[in-house]
């Protein structure tokens, strides 16, 4: 007598294609997904315990490790918070430089997205693409802050310190060349006929269930609903700068992957412009607000919210008016967005869950916190 | 036409197959560290004058400086870095008032042994008591021929003036 | 230089003769040494064909690829086999023993009695069988249950998963595989391989039967597990499939089994296709088996050249592309091809 | 409509409610009704965020809502006590916060009723203690 009998698979904690230390355990019905089992927390190192015991500015380099990809755009999500907390300030100049890093955080993030995410699918030269430009931009980042991963640039009130002048020459080669590199990727990965069999129609995210299980970032945006909190809900200097939020129609898996490559292209035009602001101000002007020596926010509480590369990046810093913050807490994009992770996968085969897990770009860092 | 785009990589890959290569061969060829490069620290004992900055900017206690007082002058027993903690985030550096700390453009920081992974940049022992006491001593009476010296000069600039009014 | 081979062979059965050994004995020698040749030939082909996938990765990939071990990094492969050859063999504990270890043993066996009846050049076949192709057809298509020897003896999900799908992709892919070649059947109208390259005197197959030559080239690549078709492999999603258990020289004997059946096909492709040991545009000053290596290399290359551009088919859809495009069209290929035959004999060319 | 009126009108609606400086603050026997209140008669459809906070002597739970694509927010807090710490889950109205609930739970030991799935998200299943509450105290390691 045959019968059926449905099996489960571990895929991770140690899996190539789950970014991280992430572990779905699926129950497979021959190849088919019938359930998906998200089991995370292999990377939790309490980061919201930790702050509760650091004092303002060494909570940032923390916030560096939640998004690793994306280290910029933590610390100006959790500065500006603190800055909102204590009314400062920020000078305009040091906003232009915010606004330069942070949007070339979010191309190293989104590089790294997509090039992982051809690697998802099998394309190892698609990976290899996108990590060319990463990398120069990791240059970038070492010239500015040292460091190439983990920044530790903003301060509160500021940045830690003005761009090098070698930076200069180097992001407008860069700046050259980018326009050209994203072509690539659209030949290579987007264009291509078996990616696209691959991830249209695949995994189809309604815009209603989008915005019920809070979605945010391109991942909402791919199903159509135009969500940037740089244009909705304008943070530092961002209501300057002309560009659009590139919106997907059907929210499948190629939507959320398209999505990312437009918005390099926006993110490219946005660095650009924010470039030509800065060398028009004055060199003399302070880079930093007036912040006292030791950073002591009045009581009170704050939520603040910022449109990082994965999506909305919140953070709720309340203060006792002591040198410590009583309570950090991240809103933490990825974390949320991968919640619908089970009925994404259902009905769906075993590669597809990769390119799922893909196209949703989470990063474990910021999943577990 | 279907077809097309999968032409069209293999043209974007054919380019990159007769490309130029990017890839820095490291040992042979060594990729220049910018100057702000946050890699093996780099201690400055003598202008260092233990105020302690480091250790309370430093986020996850990686620090250990201990000290004792000689003669009204803190001397540095111990200065050492739990590298394996170390966030690499820079605010020790940036909090030092006398530069005293600093990086060096160095990243191989690798050691065989788990014991080896702390930087030792001072340990030394104590002074003993009578050395102490020496010292002391003699900083006492250099402190008073100073003084002395001081209240010499003093009193020569005063009878100096004196003179020149009444030249 | 044209009958280097040939003559070498020539003068060892004279040598073999001369001493006055009973002819069924000369021959049974000959026939031994003619296959250790080809064991010769073929895994230092497969050596070199890993070392030339790194260095075709690498430079689409901006890297120079493996240049430390040896004068440009030639003897990376030779290192890497002698590291894997060194490595403790882990058998796991739920597995079954005898195929797990019977299946690397044996998987290099298709490939080789396949080479038996290629021929390298004119009348350099080890075996010049009056039904090659057909033989080719039979016995390429048994490294499947190898695969699904070791899929299934690991005990492990994924290799049961990729085992699965190598079963699955085989079955969908054999027949167009058979069906593209049966138009240069038709047109030739002979099961011998020899004979199929000598009646290409005139214009190569791939002129003559373009389609059947991409149905061949594709159906191929899916039935040596290469990318865009390495489903069983599949590293994104299976970890290694039916390897995932596989450590050391038994990971190393599947490894380098890749790329005999890899070059199976190309030469396949070279013979039936690309004419062979036959010269183009008469330049015949380069003896016949250095043509037959170049088309073989140049298939090799585009069979790098697409692995290391796309990304990888899903199982379903690679099953649909064989049964709902690939199998028409190759009938398809058959009926025109017929058709033609049938016009061009009314005609009386 | 600017999220200070909906405050006021819900202020009015609800008598027990208050408004603090930026934040409407909400009896715990209210708040579902406020919850459904606000998603359905003015539009907030995303729970962004949900967190809670221990005071020691009470916990806060504090929800921000916003709407999609408006982008307007309005922060929410309910005061629970210590001892009992409870809250109707907001599952139903907005199904984002299944796991931030469940991330609550794991990291503060709030208990959401009629919540489907209550379990620990990211601590290990046998995990003591709730790390979050100030009283935790980590033994072993550094601090």
């Amino acid at each position: 007598m045959l019968k059926t009998q449905e099996f489960t698979l571990n895929m991770g904690p140690q899996h190539p294609a789950t970014h991280g230390v992430f572990r779905l355990l699926l129950h497979l019905d021959g190849e088919t997904v019938v359930k998906a089992e998200p089991i995370m927390g292999y990377l939790h190192r309490g980061i919201e315990k930790l702050a509760e015991s650091r004092t303002y500015t060494q909570v940032i380099p923390y916030t560096d490790r939640l998004d690793y990809l994306a280290a910029m755009l933590n610390n100006l999500g959790y500065v500006q918070t603190v800055e909102k907390l204590m009314g400062i300030e920020v000078p305009e100049r040091a906003e232009y430089v915010r606004v330069i890093v942070s949007e070339m955080s979010r191309l190293a993030s989104h590089c790294l997205a997509t090039g992982a995410y051809a690697l998802d699918l099998g394309a190892f030269t698609g990976f290899m693409f996108p990590f060319r430009e990463r990398e120069k931009l990791m240059d970038m980042f070492e010239m500015i802050c040292g460091s190439r991963m983990t920044f530790n640039y903003m301060r509160i009130g500021g940045v830690a310190d003005d761009l090098p002048e070698e930076f200069y020459p180097a992001i407008k080669k860069f700046l050259k060349e980018f326009p050209a590199c994203v072509d690539e990727y659209d030949g290579l990965i987007t264009g291509n006929e078996i990616f696209q069999a691959r991830t249209k129609g695949v995994s189809v995210l309604s815009s209603k269930k989008a915005i019920q299980y809070g979605m945010s970032g391109p991942v909402l945006r791919a199903s159509g609903i135009n969500y940037d909190l740089r244009k909705k809900r304008p943070y530092g200097v961002y209501d300057k700068f002309d560009f659009e939020v590139p919106v997907g129609e059907n929210g499948d898996c190629f939507d959320r992957y398209n999505c990312r490559v437009l918005e390099m292209r926006q993110s490219h035009r946005i660095i650009e412009q924010a470039l030509e602001r800065l060398q028009e101000l004055p060199e003399e002007e302070p880079l930093n607000a007036k912040v006292p020596k030791v950073i002591k926010p009045p009581k009170g509480e704050v939520y603040h919210e910022i449109e990082g590369a994965k999506g909305v990046l919140g953070y709720n810093v309340i203060s006792d008016g002591t040198v410590n913050p009583y309570r950090v807490h991240v809103r933490r994009p990825s974390f949320i967005n991968l919640s619908l992770i089970d009925e994404m996968c259902r009905g769906w085969k075993v590669a597809d869950v990769v390119a799922i897990i893909g196209s949703l770009d989470i990063v474990l860092g910021e999943v577990d916190c | 036409m279907f077809g097309e785009g999968l032409i069209k990589g293999l043209t974007i890959t054919w380019k990159s197959l007769i490309g130029k290569k990017i890839t820095v061969l490291y040992p042979d060829e060594i990729y220049s560290l910018p100057d702000r490069f946050h890699g093996k620290f780099r201690f400055d004992k003598d202008a260092c004058i233990s105020c302690g900055m480091c250790v309370r900017a430093c986020p996850n206690k990686v620090i250990t400086l201990e000290t004792e007082k000689v003669a009204k002058k803190k001397r540095i027993l111990k200065y050492e870095m739990d590298i394996k903690y170390c966030l690499f985030c820079g605010l020790c550096v940036e909090s030092c008032p006398k530069d005293a700390l600093g990086y060096e453009k160095d990243f191989e920081m690798c050691q065989y042994k788990w014991e080896k992974l702390p930087m030792v940049f001072v340990d030394e022992e104590p002074l003993p008591a009578e050395e102490k006491e020496r010292l002391e001593e003699e900083a006492k009476k250099a402190a008073e021929a100073k003084k002395a010296a001081q209240e010499a000069a003093k009193a020569k600039a005063a009878e100096d003036a004196s003179q020149g009014k009444e030249g | 230089m044209e009958n280097l081979f040939t003559n070498l062979a020539g003068s060892l059965r004279a040598a073999l003769e001369s001493t006055g050994l009973p002819a069924i004995l000369t021959d049974t020698s000959m026939t031994m040494v003619k296959l250790t040749a080809i064991l010769v030939f073929i895994l230092l082909n497969a050596l070199w064909l890993v070392y030339m996938e790194r260095k075709v990765a690498g430079y689409i990939q901006f890297r120079p690829g493996p240049n430390r071990v040896g004068p440009k990094g030639l003897l990376q492969t030779t290192a890497d086999i002698g590291k894997l050859m060194s490595k403790e063999v882990v058998i796991p504990k739920q597995a079954d023993k005898v195929l797990f270890l019977l299946a690397p043993a044996l998987v290099f066996a298709p490939p080789l009695m396949v080479f038996a009846v290629v021929p390298f050049g004119e009348n350099m076949a080890a075996i010049d069988m009056n039904i090659g192709l057909f033989y080719f057809l039979a016995v390429a298509s048994l490294s499947t249950v190898i695969f699904w020897m070791a899929g299934w003896s690991s005990n492990n999900k994924y290799s049961l998963l990729g085992g699965m799908r190598v079963v699955a992709q085989m079955v969908s892919y054999e027949l167009p595989l058979v069906l593209s070649i049966l138009g240069v059947v038709m047109i030739t109208g002979t099961l011998n391989i020899s004979e199929i390259v000598r009646s290409q005197q005139g214009i190569w197959f791939i002129f003559a039967q373009p389609l059947a030559f991409l149905i061949f080239f594709i159906a191929g690549v899916a039935e040596c597990n290469r990318a865009p078709f390495d489903l069983a492999e599949g590293e994104s999603e299976l970890v290694a499939g039916p390897f995932t258990e596989y450590s050391g020289m038994g990971f190393a004997m599947f490894f380098l089994a890749e790329y005999a059946s890899a070059l199976v096909i190309s030469f396949m492709c070279a013979i039936l296709f690309l004419g062979g040991w036959l010269a183009p545009f008469g330049m015949t000053f380069i003896p016949g088996w250095i043509w037959m290596f170049l088309k073989v290399y140049l298939v090799m290359f585009l069979i790098m050249w697409i692995r290391w551009t796309y990304p990888r088919i899903r199982v379903d859809q690679l099953m649909g592309f064989g049964w709902k495009v690939l199998v028409p069209l190759s009938l398809a290929n058959i009926f025109v091809t017929g058709l033609v035959m049938k016009i061009f004999k009314m005609l009386g060319w | 409509m600017e999220s200070n009126q909906v405050m006021k009108q819900i202020k009015e609606k609800y008598q027990q409610v208050e408004i603090l400086d930026n934040h409407l603050l909400v009896p715990e026997t209210d708040i579902k009704a406020v919850m459904k209140e606000l998603r359905d008669a003015y539009g907030y459809n995303v729970l962004s965020n949900e967190t809670a906070v221990d005071y020691q002597e009470y916990f806060e739970v504090i929800y921000n809502i916003c709407r999609v694509p408006e982008g307007d927010m309005i922060n929410i807090k309910v005061k629970i006590d210590r001892e009992k710490a409870e809250i109707p889950s907001v599952v139903d109205i907005w199904p984002s916060a299944g796991w931030q609930e469940r991330e609550i739970f794991d990291l503060l030991g709030i208990r959401f009723t009629d919540h489907p799935d209550m379990r620990r998200i990211l601590l290990e299943d046998d995990f003591e203690g709730h790390p979050l509450r100030r009283d935790f105290k980590w033994v072993g390691g550094r601090d």
